[in-house]
């Protein structure tokens, strides 16, 4: 009889998920007869991890789940899932598992095993108004390229009212969720780091830090080019689409998104340096479950493997915009295909170089919480950003604490 | 002052008439009770005079004002439910003081005139239990307590005394009564209870099926009934119908051989005699044979059969008649009623027989 | 107050009591507001999302997306089972239990009452890692009756009766009583048809909750087969890349449909069922 | 043999009804009181008894401080005008006034509609500068607001939008109750010139005493239970300025997934909960039942 | 067959004791009238014996059985309520079949008895009707219908006629007699109303402030009331109670030179008098002055002066009477009846007078 198994899997984006998901798992059924694989859309991220333990702890996890890649140590922690070294056994194993861009495999592995495989990665751009540089006089094919840049077409493209009304906002920066997320990326332009690898460590008061932060706060109340306030991730799009904001950051998730509805041309590019450029990876690993039986855990390393195989994460990319996360599936024949179609599915690739991982510590969510929090303050003006941070790391070192030897 | 005035007032629901084409005047500080059977329109009436139901059509003026389509907080009356209607969260003496609450009466005038009415009710010790904790009659009187206090100009009581005993029923009507005088207040009052109609009453409305059957003082009602069903509906145990036949001589008792009791043809008509305006004489003017015999304290019905009709007969006390005596009835002249058996109306009649017995029982006929 | 003396004011249409019926059809707009406006994202393309225009063309392709999100004519049928399911049996477990707490007197009765009233407080979320293992011990996974089993006593329905059986006037339970009913003939033939607009409030309000209720149900099931609506409106919740307020409305609005429609067709009677069951 | 009748009677009758709350609710509830005075196990580190430290670590815990005065703020807001606009919903669509049927529809129809899809709705609304509420006010000379990027708005508007999904629910309830009053009180009140407004101070209200405990009751365990729109809208940001406690639950338990903490955190909300209920219940239940 | 037996029945509120201490026994197959005034503790008792209070002590047995801690089911009785507890959900009909609906009984027999009961009751046209669409009265027939169709083995009745008009009344007195005696049923029935009670009842219990004052067939009540309270009680208008004091051949009328009326002292006695045993003779036992006259259809009530007392006469019809005439009162010795005036006992004293008047009015007594 085939080995059975489910995966679990969130739909974080929009489009067809399900059936794309149907089609790839009846293509993997017709390739490995033994292997039966059932799909489980298990709601959104957050979601799934909770369904995912919840089943586990009730003694019932699935094979596969498809969760945050910033949730390993959470999982690690939980004793959920099993590294992928152990079914690694043949050469082209290996090769598979060496074919991912490292940036990807940092929040993949811990203790010097792989616990996690990309499969659903993300990365931040920057979007740009043409219409609006155009109104201002500035070059509409042409984004600012540093820091300094970013303010200054800002200022331009900030349209005020004769009442004081603003009716357009020079750049916009989301800060309803994740915004660790993208102080990430200021950071990383800054050449500082928000963490290190052991998962036990955050630097969130160091001073590259600080200072990244305290450039996204100017942005509202130095230069007054951003709304103050909280800025709604789930809205932020949209303010661009209405001529709102004229110039945007967003999860590269967003493409097809604002080429479909932004009524007038816009650019696209990776986030302007400072002292470099730098960006956040996002998104899902595919990982397997502890608690179940050993030839499921076979089956199931057989389907992640294939899963993730160029063809797989080529065909997978194209049909949902997230960013292949292995080389070599950009050089299948579909993916260049698709790219020269549509040449902005480019431009997260030419992020890769200088992409930093995404913030993943024990205790995930806690600590992003925690940074969360202190950003929230500061874009607030209830903390100066100083204040904020040395607090926030205060309250991390007290979390992490029993995670450090 | 507050005189009603009804003009051909109708009410109907989907499915039925309650009241047809009724009017009437009440005169301003006069008490006019409604009379008649169960569902004959008395409550409706009631209700309709207070602005709580809308009439399908007609008109009701108080006090010269036509308050057809006033609500009821206008027209400036008090009343008293069939129901009660009592507040179940609130107190008795809070039910009571209610309306003058509404009205921003003055504390000290409240419990002058909440003193006075429970003190006429009986129901000082009861002042602060709720409905729920209180008998049927004591919940009744309440009821009254807040019309009592109202102390409007008009007053509608629907059978505001039915659950009460004979005695306080007796001193309770004597109460409404002087109030009502006293204040000069208009009061229509429904009651099935004949002796508070005729004791109580300026005027009686006879209803039945929605309509007005007769229209009159008491004694009048009594004395002179408009057609056989006021005749009937009038006294306990009702006035005798027996039908009459043509006689050589005038009409008589149909089977019967007896004289000629009223001049003319006596076919298709009827004589009414009241229970107790026949009197049991040795020598009457028909004889009657005692066919039963009831008992019920002060005095006793005998049915008695008269050819092959049967009279009931009202006696004091408990006579010495057994089942199956022969006696003999009497009754004077003013006694005799007649109908019409088809219309029912009253029939003026010469009498052609006046009592024989010896017993001053049916003197002339004075009204108070 | 009764329907008359309302009339007799509207005659009277005094200033104030225009004033008052404004203000009333005020309320009753502002309330619906919303509504109109989610109707409207939902029939218009996504670029009339804030903008008002008349004549802004009219388009079913929200809905046609919403539609081919997820397998919803499946969910849809789900959806019915499991508030049938779950309706059904709330309504006997709670009648039985509020006339308990309505109608005797017995010892323990406010401590039982109390500890009912707990769950009125406690998110059912919670205890989830609990339920889902009594759950699968009782190898309930992924069916129509295990989304529905930690509902079906719902402290809310037992209170809600209770409240509404201790009104039932008490001259009608002894008049049952004298007629012979026994505890459970004066329930189901005094208190039940007299509770009977609770009843469909409830029913109301619970078909709304557990239509709209959505973790549980997400974490119990797996299968396409037993999932309801809600999980596949989760698909339009994820704002990674921004919400498309014109699919959601339409997603939302299709997913209550029936619940919207069957209110508007069922007003009447809903009405009605309270009028009927006034007394007097 | 009677008497024993009389006692087993309400048992049975209850008897579905416990094994059930037993089963999910109380069980699993003491399960989760007792794990609050562990440390969470973790994978390789075991369960290990710590006493009530977790409730000692609760009052240095700034999260929860804010969402314990967020949730009071909420209730306070939300508890009475929800009340309040029931009720006056109830009155207004209990009288003969034209158009109630749509009025009814208007009032109840929020509550029929899921409030995940609500609060994304709702979100857009709240958008600054165009959103439903900015072009609204913008109407009347207003300035464009960041309503829930703004500490200071955002509890504020998820307030607005609690009373507007809740207010037609428990107008059914009034609703209800309204009917079963007699009409012959209100005919009795109408004769004796009582207003409208005396009417309803003197009788529907008090009248309606039981139905409001019972509103009452649920409005405030509700505000302390649903947090769709706080998950969807704003994640109780900006910097926890719209966390609730229930929330923060959640967060603990779902995010942190710090069971033991989450636990300790749910026996807080749950015997403030059942004080707050327990003294109302006991003080006005016996008050409200005239009967 | 189901007797009743009531022994030291209480029952008590927390401020007020409703029953005390009653104890009564009703044979199987006759009916028991409790009378008594407002809030005497009528209904109480009655609801004690349906099950429906539970008592505070003593013990109730329905047919032998020791039902004191039954729940109503288990009673076998039927039981009209004196606020009708009609289902405001049903319709007339399914109220009136509710209980043979509940003890199972079948639809043939179900709708046979249904259709006898509104024959009775007049109520075939309102079948489909809900309570609120009835009149008082008509729902008053509804609640007694019920009782009627369950032709339980015990049937209880409070204040089921309150509401209907004389005739109706009367007819349902006689209908609820016939099917009480063809069922041999137990019936306990509450009423305020004394003809009710005489002609309905196989023994009247008087009760007052929820004690037993006399128990007794009609006949007896009247004729020997144990108590000035149950003299007065029974008799419209009441009977009349003058002082006595003491004279040089025995009592006299306080106040009033007249002849001795009975033997021995006369003073802290009372002596009773029903008004409608006392005739107006133009020589009389006693000589008086009448005060006031009040005019009640059938008869009147004279209101006359004797010494300083008053006293009330009823006499026939409108006589020819005038106030401030002077009349002559007199009476068979065995219309007097003597109470103490402190325990209000009645008291057995040789009369000392016989009527002197011509007419026979007080025949004999005779019990039928
Ligand atoms: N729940 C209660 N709490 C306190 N007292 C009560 C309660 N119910 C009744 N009573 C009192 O008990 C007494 C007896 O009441 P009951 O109803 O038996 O009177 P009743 O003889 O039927 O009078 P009525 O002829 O007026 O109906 C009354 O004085 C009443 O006020
Ligand atoms: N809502 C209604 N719908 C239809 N018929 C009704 C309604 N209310 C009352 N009726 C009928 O109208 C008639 C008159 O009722 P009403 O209450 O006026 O009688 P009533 O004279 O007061 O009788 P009672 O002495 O029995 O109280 C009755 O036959 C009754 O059945
Ligand atoms: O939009 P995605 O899927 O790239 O993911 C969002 C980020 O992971 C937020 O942390
Ligand atoms: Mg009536
Ligand atoms: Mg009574």
């Amino acid at each position: 009889a085939p080995v059975e198994i489910s995966f679990y899997y969130p739909v974080a984006i929009g489009g067809p998920v399900a059936s794309i998901v149907e089609d790839l798992i009846a293509r993997f059924e017709a390739q490995y007869p033994d292997i039966k694989v059932k799909p489980v859309y298990s709601g959104t991220y957050p979601e799934t991890i909770s369904k995912a333990l919840t089943a586990y702890r009730a003694g019932q996890p699935p094979e596969v789940a498809v969760m945050l890649s910033t949730d390993m140590y959470t999982l690690i922690d939980e004793d959920a899932i099993v590294a992928f070294d152990d079914f690694v056994k043949t050469d082209e194993d290996k090769a598979w598992l060496d074919g991912f861009f490292p940036v990807f495999m940092v929040n993949s592995e811990h203790d010097g095993k792989t616990w996690g495989v990309p499969f659903q990665r993300g990365t931040t751009l920057f979007f740009w108004n043409k219409d609006a540089f155009s109104e201002v006089g500035l070059d509409p094919e042409k984004g600012p390229q540093n820091w300094e840049e970013v303010v200054e077409f800002a200022t331009k493209l900030t349209k005020r009212e004769a009442d004081g009304n603003v009716s357009r906002w020079g750049m916009q920066v989301p800060s309803s969720l994740t915004s660790y997320w993208l102080l990430q990326g200021y950071v990383a332009q800054n050449d500082g780091k928000i963490a290190d690898e052991t998962g036990a460590q955050t630097y969130f008061d160091s001073p590259e830090v600080v200072e990244s932060l305290q450039y996204w706060v100017d942005l509202a109340y130095k230069h007054k080019v951003m709304k103050p306030g909280v800025i709604e991730w789930a809205t932020n799009p949209k303010d661009f689409f209405e001529g709102r904001a004229a110039m945007i950051t967003t999860t590269s998730g967003n493409l097809t998104n604002i080429k479909t509805n932004a009524p007038f041309p816009f650019g696209v590019q990776i986030l302007p340096e400072h002292k470099k450029r730098g960006a956040p990876t996002s998104g899902g690993n595919a990982y397997i479950f502890n608690g179940v039986s050993q030839d499921k855990q076979e089956a199931a390393f057989q389907f992640v493997k294939w899963l993730s195989s160029p063809e797989q994460a080529a065909e997978w990319s194209i049909k949902t915009g997230y960013i292949a996360a292995r080389e070599d599936a950009w050089a299948t024949d579909a993916m260049k295909a698709y790219v020269a179609e549509f040449p902005g599915a480019l431009v997260p690739h030419e992020q890769i170089p200088y992409m930093v991982p995404e913030l993943s510590t024990h205790e995930n969510q806690r600590i992003s919480r925690v940074i969360d929090d202190a950003i929230e303050a500061s874009l607030t003006a209830r903390k100066e950003p100083g204040q904020a941070l040395s607090d926030a790391q205060k309250e991390a070192d007290r979390i992490l604490e029993d995670y450090r030897d | 002052m507050s005189g009603i005035e009804i003009a051909s007032l109708n009410k109907s629901w989907a499915t039925f008439n309650a009241v047809q084409d009724v009017s009437f005047t009440v005169e301003a500080g006069t008490l006019t009770v409604l009379l008649g059977p169960s569902g004959c329109g008395k409550s409706t009436t009631l209700r309709l005079i207070a602005g709580l139901e809308s009439a399908s059509s007609g008109a009701i003026r108080i006090g010269g004002r036509d308050v057809t389509n006033e609500p009821p907080a206008r027209r400036d009356l008090a009343m008293v439910f069939q129901s009660y209607a009592l507040f179940p969260h609130l107190s008795v003496a809070e039910n009571i003081v209610f309306g003058l609450k509404v009205r921003k009466v003055p504390a000290a005038e409240r419990s002058r005139r909440l003193q006075r009415a429970v003190d006429i009710l009986g129901l000082s010790h009861l002042l602060d239990r709720k409905p729920s904790q209180l008998s049927g009659g004591q919940q009744q009187r309440v009821a009254l307590g807040r019309a009592i206090v109202a102390e409007a100009p008009v007053c509608l009581m629907d059978e505001p005394l039915s659950n009460l005993d004979a005695q306080l029923r007796h001193e309770m009507r004597k109460e409404i009564r002087s109030i009502q005088k006293s204040l000069g207040m208009t009061m229509v009052y429904v009651t099935h209870d004949q002796i508070e109609a005729m004791s109580l009453a300026d005027q009686v409305i006879l209803m039945r099926n929605g309509r007005i059957e007769q229209k009159a003082t008491p004694a009048e009602l009594y004395l002179r009934p408009a057609t056989a069903f006021a005749a009937r509906f009038i006294g306990t145990p009702p006035m005798n119908l027996v039908e009459l036949a043509d006689g050589p001589d005038g009409a008589v008792v149909k089977g019967a051989n007896g004289p000629a009791l009223v001049e003319g043809e006596g076919s298709g008509l009827l004589l009414g005699l009241r229970p107790e305006e026949i009197r049991i004489e040795s020598t009457g003017i028909m004889s009657a044979i005692v066919q039963s015999i009831d008992y019920h304290g002060a005095d006793s019905i005998l049915e008695c059969l008269v050819g092959d009709q049967l009279l009931q007969v009202r006696v004091d006390g408990v006579r010495r008649y057994a089942v199956g005596d022969s006696v003999g009835l009497d009754w004077k002249s003013e006694a005799m009623h007649v109908f019409d058996k088809e219309t029912s109306e009253r029939v003026e009649r010469k009498a052609l027989v006046s009592a024989s017995g010896a017993g001053e029982a049916l003197a002339l006929r004075a009204v108070k | 107050m009764s329907a008359m003396t309302l009339s007799h004011h509207t005659r009277e249409a005094s200033f104030w009591r225009v004033l008052e019926i404004g203000a009333c059809y005020l309320l009753g707009l502002l309330w619906i507001l919303p509504l109109f406006y989610a109707v409207w994202m939902a029939v218009h393309p996504p670029a009339y999302e804030v903008r008002f225009e008349l004549f802004a063309p009219v388009t079913l392709q929200n809905f046609v997306d919403a539609w081919n999100a997820a397998p919803f004519a499946r969910y849809f049928l789900n959806t019915f089972a499991l508030i049938t399911t779950i309706l059904v049996c709330q309504f006997v477990v709670c009648t039985l239990a509020a006339y308990a707490f309505a109608r005797y007197e017995f010892r323990g009765k406010t401590v039982v009452f109390m500890l009912v009233l707990i769950q009125l407080m406690i998110m059912p979320e919670v205890l989830m890692v609990e339920n889902y293992r009594t759950i699968s011990k009782l190898g309930l996974v992924d069916t129509v009756v295990a989304m529905g089993l930690p509902y079906m006593a719902s402290a809310f329905g037992i209170f809600l009766l209770r409240q509404t059986f201790l009104t039932v006037p008490k001259e009608l339970d002894d008049a049952a009583r004298v007629e012979g009913a026994g505890p459970l003939a004066v329930l189901l033939k005094v208190y039940v048809p007299l509770a009977r607009p609770i009843y469909v409030a409830y029913g109301l309000v619970s078909v709304s909750y557990h239509w709209n209720n959505l973790l549980w149900p997400l974490v119990i099931t797996n299968s396409v087969t037993t999932r309801p609506l809600t999980v596949g409106l989760q698909v339009f919740a994820s704002p990674d890349q921004g919400v498309q307020w014109s699919v959601i409305s339409a997603a939302t609005l299709m997913t209550s449909a029936p619940l919207l429609i069957g209110f508007l067709l069922f007003q009447r009677q809903f009405v009605q069922s309270f009028m009927r069951a006034g007394i007097k | 043999m009677k008497k024993t009748n009389n006692m087993v009677a309400p048992w049975l009758l209850l008897l579905p009804a416990t094994v059930l709350l037993a089963a999910f609710t109380h069980i699993p509830a003491v399960m989760t009181f007792i794990n609050s005075f562990y440390r969470t196990p973790r994978g390789n580190r075991p369960a290990r008894f710590v006493g009530l430290d977790q409730y000692s670590n609760m009052l240095s815990d700034p999260v929860f401080m804010a969402a314990l005065k967020n949730n009071a703020i909420y209730a306070l807001g939300t508890v009475p005008a929800a009340i309040a606009l029931s009720m006056l919903m109830a009155v207004i669509v209990n009288s003969a006034i034209r158009g109630r049927a749509l009025l009814r529809m208007s009032f109840f129809l929020p509550t029929v509609l899921p409030m995940i899809a609500v609060a994304n709705i709702w979100l857009f609304f709240y958008t600054p500068g165009y959103g439903l509420i900015d072009q609204f006010l913008g109407l009347f000379g207003f300035h464009e607001r960041n309503w829930l990027g703004d500490p200071d708005t955002v509890l504020g508007s998820l307030m607005v939008l609690a009373i507007w999904k809740e207010a037609g629910f428990f107008m059914i309830f009034y609703l209800a109750a309204l009917q079963q009053i007699s009409p012959t009180l209100s005919e009795a009140a109408a004769l004796e010139g009582a207003s409208r407004w005396y009417f309803f101070r003197r009788v529907t209200f008090p009248l309606l005493m039981p139905t409001t405990l019972f509103v009452m009751i649920n409005a405030i365990i509700n505000s302390f239970r649903l947090i769709d729109h706080v998950i969807v809208m704003t994640r109780g940001g900006p910097d926890n300025a719209s966390t609730l406690l229930l929330y923060y639950v959640y967060n603990v338990a779902f995010r942190f997934w710090d069971a033991a903490y989450a636990s300790a955190l749910t026996v807080v909300l749950l015997a403030a909960l059942a004080l707050l209920a327990f003294v109302q219940f006991g003080v006005l239940d016996r008050k409200v039942h005239y009967k």
